[in-house]
């Protein structure tokens, strides 16, 4: 029964992030220009997007290679198995035991070194530009990343998704400072892992600002939708994994019933409404910066996180 | 009071020493160049044949002589290489170019040397063995000085000096030593006998012992090149025919570093005497330090392995300057491994130096790709020199190490830091001798396929035996050479 | 099964007798490669059988050993041994594979490398300290050969010259470590040293000491001067071999000294000095790799890495330990040995690869390969499994080490004092930065020479290597796939070896198929991430086939618009498309300055001069001008100072040993005196 | 026997006289001289020779007198002043150390000499003890000399004075076994022997005796 239940909420959980991905992105372009002002396009917008693309037939350059054909899916199935990893309406699904910290960064790894190849499969200058700064931005956000995975594992005990979050939720840990130092820094990460202002601009095609775009220069029909539902999908995935872990209340615990499941929905609803707004918020106050300040912008995420782990080495070793 | 256990009244000892000498004088009426040279391998294989008997034979003393377990290896061993020597200058000795007399006065010197360093190996009285060291240096300097171009006199003129200074300061620490002895046995021979001194050094005067070790330790220790008695050393092994600087580097110093140990064992067996060891150990880290520096500026090829016996000389004195068994078997394995190693090498450079017509090392290069065999053969004995292994000098070192490190630690790192850069100068050069583009062969004919086995042989004999000596040694030598590790003190 | 082993490092010392026997004979290389293959089987075949039927109790006592009476040379096969026979034997037997694909190389390269692999043999499996060393300076000389086997280039004889002096230094470090073990003990045999363990300073010296000699040997910061050096001049399987197994030699002498030999009493703190180097090893070998512009260069620098990585891990066990976490000790140790074989095998494979490429494409240099997956599309596939591997992403072997190194970093604040919590931390953040900055060099080696457009004529006429050498890469390619799926089976054979690194009680951190950190709590299941990375791509493939029906058309390059090719450049222009430089770029401005002390410099033509602009960029290594170049000019100032003492003349010299005689004298009377 | 006594006294006499001809040796100026000097020290050193044999009653110390008289105090000095003569070299000392300074180093190390040796041999018999104390000061100043002085006459000169020292030890040890004596006028009579032959070499081929003129052809040409 309890096996049936964590399939049926596995399904649902997956179901839910696939449809909300697109909408997700509509929903922070369509507060975006009502923040500019503008009336801005309808959130369902990009669904249709990725409709058009889908009946288009794509067009790779002559000397592109197979991996041009095969990264696409590879790069959505890692996204995909991701997302299915980070807990929504719902704790105890059935991926839980996988969704491990370690492994997200992995997946999100593998999905980004797949972007990264098909930028430098024509050999062109923008999709090489964009190869490179992306890895190299990864190299300040990984630790970064890893940093605040530490706060959480000494605070829980483990770098299991599930587990953390049900220790926050009824661990009665409290606010602590350290956590907020964390989710600051986590904050910082997911900002430059999506390519948004301030590290990248999504909206803009300008060649020398652009990170991620620059490797899609050279795709197009379903290639092109896959990529774009794959950036949805790692923008959906970062602002549930913030959601699951700061903000575990709510969720349907492990093995809860149906009624469970739909108080736990309308919470992850409000939540995911809450951080785009936030998110709009944030883009449309500040500015892009260049290229070569955001080492500073994550190293500051980096100190931050180092810090939440050694306030909590002073606090363990105080208790 | 003398000890006798000899049961053979046959003097095997006086055999070993004179067979040599008769070959000398034999030797001494052959004028042509190729009768000669076989001549000499002859006689030093007969002499080789008898020491090999010496291994059988029971030890005790003979009269002025004794064998036991410290000096057989060293004397069999000199005597191997005395063969290997000569067949290599009968190889060798063409390129030379000697004129009648000094041809005679090369081989004849040759044999003497080989005697009277046995006789100083051999004797068990002071004297006696003071009398062998000086002949055997009145051998070297002829040696030396047989070419007689500017160098070479400069060379054996240096060598004359400086080591007939030393040997008059060892006769005086014979006297003295026989001062210690005199209120014990009166009157007569044994006053000199080591057996005899060894017996009696408990109770004999411990001022006295000092005195005549000190004198003893500078006379000797300028023999055995030990810094800062070295200044001939480099010298008198660069110039003179090439066959010398193997026996030079490879018998002499052994024989001078004998006779220091056995002064030191008579020292070392009073109580209340200064512990002539420390003295021992300082020269030997002074020669490992200051050669291991020295080893870098060089540009000539004997030089430069000139300055590495004297090395290696210091390192097996810091070896039986730690003393007991452990340090003892050390610096013996390192004195017999480093007179095989180094005059392989030398046998190698030799073929070299005459091929090239030169012995500066920029002008030896790329040896591996002009001659291979010889080029990987000398790779390989300059490797076994700088102490890798397999070979001997690695054991010997390995010893010395893991006995300074567990129970003289803070000598750790001034040793570990004089082998390390002496390996990695002799890397260097090395490399400068074996690799690379080839210099040109000189003008004159090179030694035929004929006569590089000369060289090579012996080169690769050597080499075997210092691979059985470092990993490899059969019981019963290795049983000896632990009694002989007990010997010095 | 020890008499197997010893047999097998006979018939490898035979096989150099034959090959110098052979000398330029045709069959040589067949010969000797084809016994070495054999032969490296052989010892996987031990080791598994050793690992997985159970070991041999008493050592073999071998009719070789120091002089002496009773000092033997003795051979022992326990669980670490094994381990890394295992590792051995099978780099070893893809490198031969290789080599007997390969076109055969100069004749004098054929004797060491049996010597070589007969080296590394006997140091894995000697029980005394004698025949380690035996073995561990064997491997350096034979492999010394090897890297100057091609000594007509005057940089590779200076690799030579600097890569054996490196391994004099190892040997001089290691030699006193062992006395200052035995000094206690009675003998050098390691029964009689773990027997009795040091303390108080004996037991610090050991630790500096056999950091510094096994860390000179493994490569690590800041005694990595030889590596990036030495790997490219050798042959590509000889340096495969010494990437894959001879720097994880040095680590198995570490371990064994550190973690078996000093015994489990050791203190906490211990392990801070292997985090640290491991760290920073991990670091600089990462960032070098990202700037470096020939791919065997930029692969040495990633081995710098990754030997980083099993140090820390390495440190880990033994801060463990020495906190008695047993578990987390064992993960540790886990991660290291897991580790340690992963990258052996992967870095065997990409060195193969890049021999490959030299072969069929005919260069190393990123700057003159390129869109080579046209024409060899097998190495491709090859490369790109060891590059994943290497960037450590998920499903495959370097991921699964890397997340129970992880795993142990973020355990690490379990030892309670506040100063390991924070190194802990740091060396956490270190390790994910250097993860990152390997995936990166990955990416870009990949990218540049099997992507784009073909960046010189020779690349254009490259194609595919022949089927044994591409054998040779795909087995490798192969297992490194399998370990990555089945990282928890071979946990379970690493067993004994866990357990002599994390005491006898120690399990192996896996559950069934999963492995398992933190009392379980935390899981990587490979095994179900690969399935449902396979189902999801099926999948959506599945269904995006089915929504869009056409098929892929082909045009020209759009890239914001892209000047079709002039006629005499049929590739493009090949400045049009990011090069080494260029895609280090970023890190470069990044790290590099302040790390590696990396400039630039654009030459940029004024307006209207037709002429092209220029950039140069160039790195270098700290530890020269920190290290190498200081002592260097110490040792030429005290060999000047030692001159003088030539220059006396005789009279002179007379006077040294009369001051000498005196000075004695002097010493006596008043040693008598006082 | 002890102090006061006849031998003794004898003994001491000789043994002082050596050494005050040591310090002549350290202080003429003028070769010929010095070889004078050496003459007469050779044949002191024969007398007292001669007296120990009287004294200790061992004959064969007559024999060792008759060789010092007969080699240091004739044919050595002779031998020397031929080779001067056939040189042509000048008759000056030339000093590399000056004659105050070397004279007040000798006293030094005579001072030494003592110091080293009359605590130590209290057991010994004290006629062997005064002559080791005068004898070892006369082998090293004969080594001082050896140092200080550049023309290798003088060397080879100093190089006797030594001998003549280490004799007079010998002598002065009661009972010492032929053997050294032996030894030691062999010694002497190579070490004559190839120094002269090697300073008619040197002479042949540069124009002085200077040793340190040798130095330049050290083979490592810079």
């Amino acid at each position: 029964m309890l096996l049936l239940g964590a399939v049926v909420v596995q399904l649902l959980h997956v179901a839910l992030m696939l449809a909300a991905a697109p909408l997700l992105v509509g929903v922070v372009r369509w507060l975006k220009a009502r923040m500019q002002g503008r009336r801005g396009a309808s959130p369902l917008q990009p669904w249709r997007d990725l409709e058009k693309l889908l009946r288009k037939r794509p067009v790779l350059a002559a000397n592109a290679s197979l991996v041009s054909e095969v990264a696409p899916y590879v790069a959505f199935a890692a996204s995909l198995v991701a997302v299915a990893c980070v807990p929504s309406f719902s704790r105890g699904m059935l991926l839980a035991p996988v969704g491990d910290l370690i492994l997200l960064a992995g997946l999100l790894a593998l999905a980004r070194m797949a972007l990264a190849l098909v930028g430098m499969d024509v050999g062109t200058a923008f999709g090489g530009l964009g190869a490179a700064r992306e890895m190299s931005f990864s190299v300040f956000a990984e630790p970064a990343l890893l940093l605040c995975v530490l706060t959480f594992a000494i605070l829980a005990g483990t770098t299991n998704l599930d587990l953390i979050a049900a220790t926050f939720r009824d661990g009665g840990l409290g606010l602590r400072v350290s956590l907020a130092l964390a989710a600051m820094a986590m904050l910082t990460v997911a900002v430059a892992e999506n390519a948004r202002i301030p590290v990248d601009n999504p909206a803009t095609h300008l060649e020398l600002t652009m990170v991620h775009e620059a490797m899609l220069l050279e795709s197009s029909g379903r290639h092109l939708a896959l990529w774009e539902y794959q950036a949805a999908l790692k923008l959906t995935l970062w602002l549930a994994l913030l959601a699951a872990i700061f903000v575990p209340f709510g969720a349907a615990p492990a093995g809860a019933g149906p009624l469970a499941w739909v108080l736990g929905l309308a919470a992850w609803l409000l939540k995911m409404g809450v951080l785009c707004l936030a998110l709009a918020v944030f883009e449309s106050a500040i500015a892009k910066m260049r290229v070569f300040r955001v080492p500073e912008f994550l190293g500051a995420a980096l100190l931050l996180a180092l810090l939440a782990a050694a306030l909590l080495f002073v606090s363990t070793g105080l208790a | 009071m003398l000890p006798e256990v000899s049961p053979l009244d046959f003097p095997l000892p006086w055999a070993v020493v004179f067979l040599p000498w008769l070959g000398a004088l034999l030797l001494g009426f052959l004028p042509r160049e190729r009768p000669a040279a076989l001549a000499n391998v002859g006689v030093s294989a007969a002499s080789f044949l008898l020491a090999l008997a010496l291994v059988w034979h029971p030890g005790g003393v003979q009269g002025w002589t004794q064998v036991d377990a410290l000096n057989t290896p060293l004397v069999v061993l000199s005597f191997l290489i005395g063969l290997t020597t000569a067949v290599f200058s009968c190889g060798a000795v063409a390129a030379e170019r000697f004129d009648a007399p000094r041809l005679r006065a090369y081989h004849v010197a040759f044999q003497v040397f080989m005697g009277a360093q046995a006789l100083a190996l051999l004797a068990d009285n002071m004297g006696v063995m003071w009398v062998a060291i000086e002949i055997a240096t009145m051998a070297s300097v002829l040696m030396v000085a047989v070419h007689g171009t500017p160098p070479a006199i400069e060379a054996a003129w240096k060598l004359f000096i400086l080591c007939g200074v030393g040997i008059a300061l060892a006769l005086l620490g014979t006297i003295i030593l026989y001062l210690a002895a005199q209120p014990f046995v009166g009157h007569g021979d044994d006053g000199l006998s080591w057996t005899v001194l060894m017996g009696l050094a408990a109770r004999a005067d411990p001022g006295v012992l000092n005195l005549a070790f000190v004198f003893l330790l500078v006379g000797y220790g300028t023999k055995a090149g030990l810094v800062p008695l070295h200044s001939w050393l480099p010298d008198a092994e660069a110039e003179g025919p090439i066959a010398i600087s193997a026996v030079l580097s490879g018998l002499l110093l052994n024989a001078a570093l004998h006779a220091v140990l056995r002064a030191k064992a008579i020292v070392g067996a009073h109580a209340d005497a200064v512990a002539p060891g420390r003295f021992l150990l300082a020269l030997g880290l002074a020669s490992l330090l200051l050669a291991a520096f020295a080893l870098w500026r060089r540009r000539d090829a004997r030089r430069f392995f000139a300055w590495s016996s004297i090395e290696h000389m210091g390192v097996a004195a810091i070896a039986f300057g730690l003393g007991g068994p452990a340090g003892n078997l050390a610096g013996l394995v390192h004195m017999l491994g480093h007179s095989l190693c180094k005059s392989a090498v030398f046998f190698g450079l030799g073929h070299a130096v005459q091929l090239r017509g030169s012995q500066k090392i920029a002008d030896i290069a790329g040896l591996c790709t002009s001659h291979p065999a010889l080029g990987w053969g000398l790779a390989v004995g300059i490797a076994a020199v700088a102490g890798l292994p397999p070979f001997a000098l690695f054991a010997s070192e390995f010893l010395l190490l893991v006995e300074i490190a567990g129970h003289y630690a803070w000598l750790v790192l001034p040793v570990g830091f004089g082998l390390l850069t002496a390996t990695a100068a002799k890397i260097h050069t090395l490399q400068a001798l074996c690799l690379g583009a080839p210099t040109p062969d000189a003008a004159a004919p090179a030694a035929g396929r004929f006569e590089e086995w000369f060289t090579l042989g012996p080169l690769w004999l050597h080499l075997v035996l210092a691979l059985l000596l470092g990993v490899a040694l059969p019981g019963p030598l290795a049983g000896m050479l632990g009694v002989a590790a007990g010997i010095p003190g | 099964m020890l008499t197997g082993l010893l047999l097998c490092i006979l018939l490898l010392g035979l096989l150099a007798l034959a090959a110098v026997g052979l000398g330029r004979h045709p069959l040589a290389g067949r010969v000797v490669h084809g016994g070495c293959l054999a032969i490296s089987l052989g010892f996987a075949g031990l080791a598994l059988a050793g690992l997985g039927l159970g070991l041999p109790e008493a050592p073999l006592a071998l009719p070789i050993g120091l002089p002496g009476a009773g000092a033997a040379s003795l051979l022992a096969l326990d669980g670490l041994s094994a381990w890394f026979l295992l590792l051995l034997g099978v780099t070893g037997a893809c490198a031969s594979l290789y080599a007997l694909g390969a076109p055969a190389g100069p004749p004098r390269s054929l004797p060491p490398f049996p010597l070589f692999l007969a080296g590394m043999a006997i140091c894995l499996a000697a029980a005394d300290a004698f025949t380690l060393l035996l073995g561990f300076e064997l491997m350096s000389l034979a492999s010394w050969a090897l890297v100057a086997a091609d000594h007509a280039e005057a940089e590779n004889r200076a690799a030579a010259r600097r890569y054996l002096m490196f391994a004099a230094l190892a040997g001089a470090c290691l030699v006193p470590a062992f006395g200052l073990l035995a000094a206690g003990a009675g003998g050098l045999d390691f029964t009689a040293l773990r027997a009795a363990p040091p303390e108080g300073w004996r037991a610090a010296a050991v630790l500096a000491l056999a950091l510094a000699g096994a860390g000179a040997k493994a490569g690590l910061v800041p005694l990595h001067a030889w590596l990036p050096l030495a790997h490219p001049a050798a042959p590509s399987h000889v340096s495969a071999l010494m990437s894959g197994a001879m720097t994880k030699v040095a680590l198995y002498v570490l371990a064994r000294l550190l973690l078996d030999l000093c015994g489990p009493l050791q203190p906490a703190w211990w392990g801070v000095p292997l985090l640290a180097a491991g760290a920073c090893s991990a670091l600089f070998g990462a960032l070098r790799a990202n700037m470096e512009g020939d791919t065997k260069v930029l692969l040495a620098c990633s081995t710098i890495e990754n030997i980083g990585f099993i140090t820390v891990a390495l440190g880990l066990v033994l801060a463990f330990r020495g906190a008695d976490l047993g578990p987390l000790a064992a993960l540790a140790a886990g991660a290291a040995l897991l580790h340690a074989l992963n990258h052996g095998v992967f870095k065997t494979l990409l060195f193969l690869v890049a021999g490959a490429v030299a072969h069929g494409a005919g260069s190393r240099k990123l700057d003159r390969l390129g869109g080579l997956i046209h024409a060899m599309p097998v190495t491709a596939l090859a490369a790109l499994v060891g590059m994943a591997a290497a960037a450590s992403l998920p499903p495959l072997s370097g991921f699964a080490s890397e997340w129970l190194l992880l795993e142990a970093l973020l355990a690490g604040w379990r030892v309670g004092d506040i100063g390991f919590q924070v190194v802990a931390a740091a060396a956490t953040a270190l390790v994910a930065m250097a993860a990152a900055l390997a995936a990166a060099a990955m990416l870009r080696c990949f990218g540049l020479v099997f992507l784009g457009r073909i960046r010189s004529p020779r690349a254009a006429g490259a194609e595919e290597v022949p089927r044994l050498e591409r054998l040779s890469l795909l087995l490798p390619a192969g297992l490194t796939v399998l370990l990555g799926l089945f990282p928890a089976a071979m946990l379970g054979l690493a067993a004994p070896a866990i357990a002599v690194l994390a005491g006898p009680a120690a399990l192996p951190p896996a559950r069934g198929l999963a492995l398992t950190a933190g009392e379980g709590a935390s899981t990587y299941l490979p095994l179900a991430v690969a399935g449902l990375l396979v189902a999801s791509l099926v999948t959506v493939w599945f269904l995006v086939r089915r929504r869009s029906t056409g098929a892929t058309l082909r045009g020209p390059v759009w890239n914001c618009g892209f000047i079709d090719p002039p006629p005499w450049l049929p590739f493009g222009d090949p400045l049009s498309q990011p090069g080494a430089a260029g895609m280090a770029q970023p890190l470069r401005r990044m790290l590099g300055g302040s790390l590696l002390g990396a400039t630039e410099t654009v030459l940029m033509r004024a307006p209207g001069d037709p002429r092209p602009g220029h950039y140069a960029a160039q790195a270098a290594d700290p530890s020269e001008a920190g290290l190498l170049a200081p002592l260097a000019r110490l040792r030429d100032s005290v060999a000047g100072r030692a001159e003088r003492l030539r220059e006396l003349t005789i009279r002179g010299c007379l006077g040294l040993s009369f001051g000498t005689l005196v000075g004695l004298l002097a010493l006596l009377a008043w040693l008598e005196g006082g | 026997m002890s102090f006061g006594q006849l031998p003794y006294d004898v003994a001491h006499l000789f043994g002082g006289a050596m050494l005050l001809l040591s310090f002549m040796l350290l202080y003429q100026r003028r070769v010929t001289a010095v070889i004078n000097g050496l003459a007469i020290q050779g044949a002191i050193l024969a007398c007292a020779a001669g007296w120990q044999g009287w004294v200790q009653g061992a004959p064969q110390l007559y024999l060792t007198a008759l060789i010092a008289l007969a080699a240091k105090a004739v044919l050595i000095p002779l031998a020397l002043r031929v080779l001067i003569r056939r040189l042509a070299m000048d008759r000056t000392v030339d000093t590399a150390m000056g004659i105050g300074p070397s004279l007040i180093a000798g006293v030094a190390l005579v001072a030494l000499a003592i110091l080293v040796v009359l605590p130590i041999t209290a057991g010994v018999r004290a006629i062997a003890r005064e002559d080791l104390a005068l004898a070892l000061s006369v082998v090293l100043l004969g080594m001082l000399m050896m140092i200080t002085r550049r023309n290798a006459i003088l060397q080879v000169v100093g190089l006797m004075s030594m001998e003549n020292g280490l004799i007079l030890a010998a002598v002065g040890v009661a009972g010492m076994p032929l053997v050294v004596e032996l030894s030691t006028a062999a010694l002497v009579m190579v070490v004559l022997v190839v120094a002269g032959v090697f300073v008619f070499q040197i002479r042949e081929r540069f124009d002085s005796v200077d040793v340190s003129l040798l130095d330049p052809h050290r083979g490592e040409g810079r």
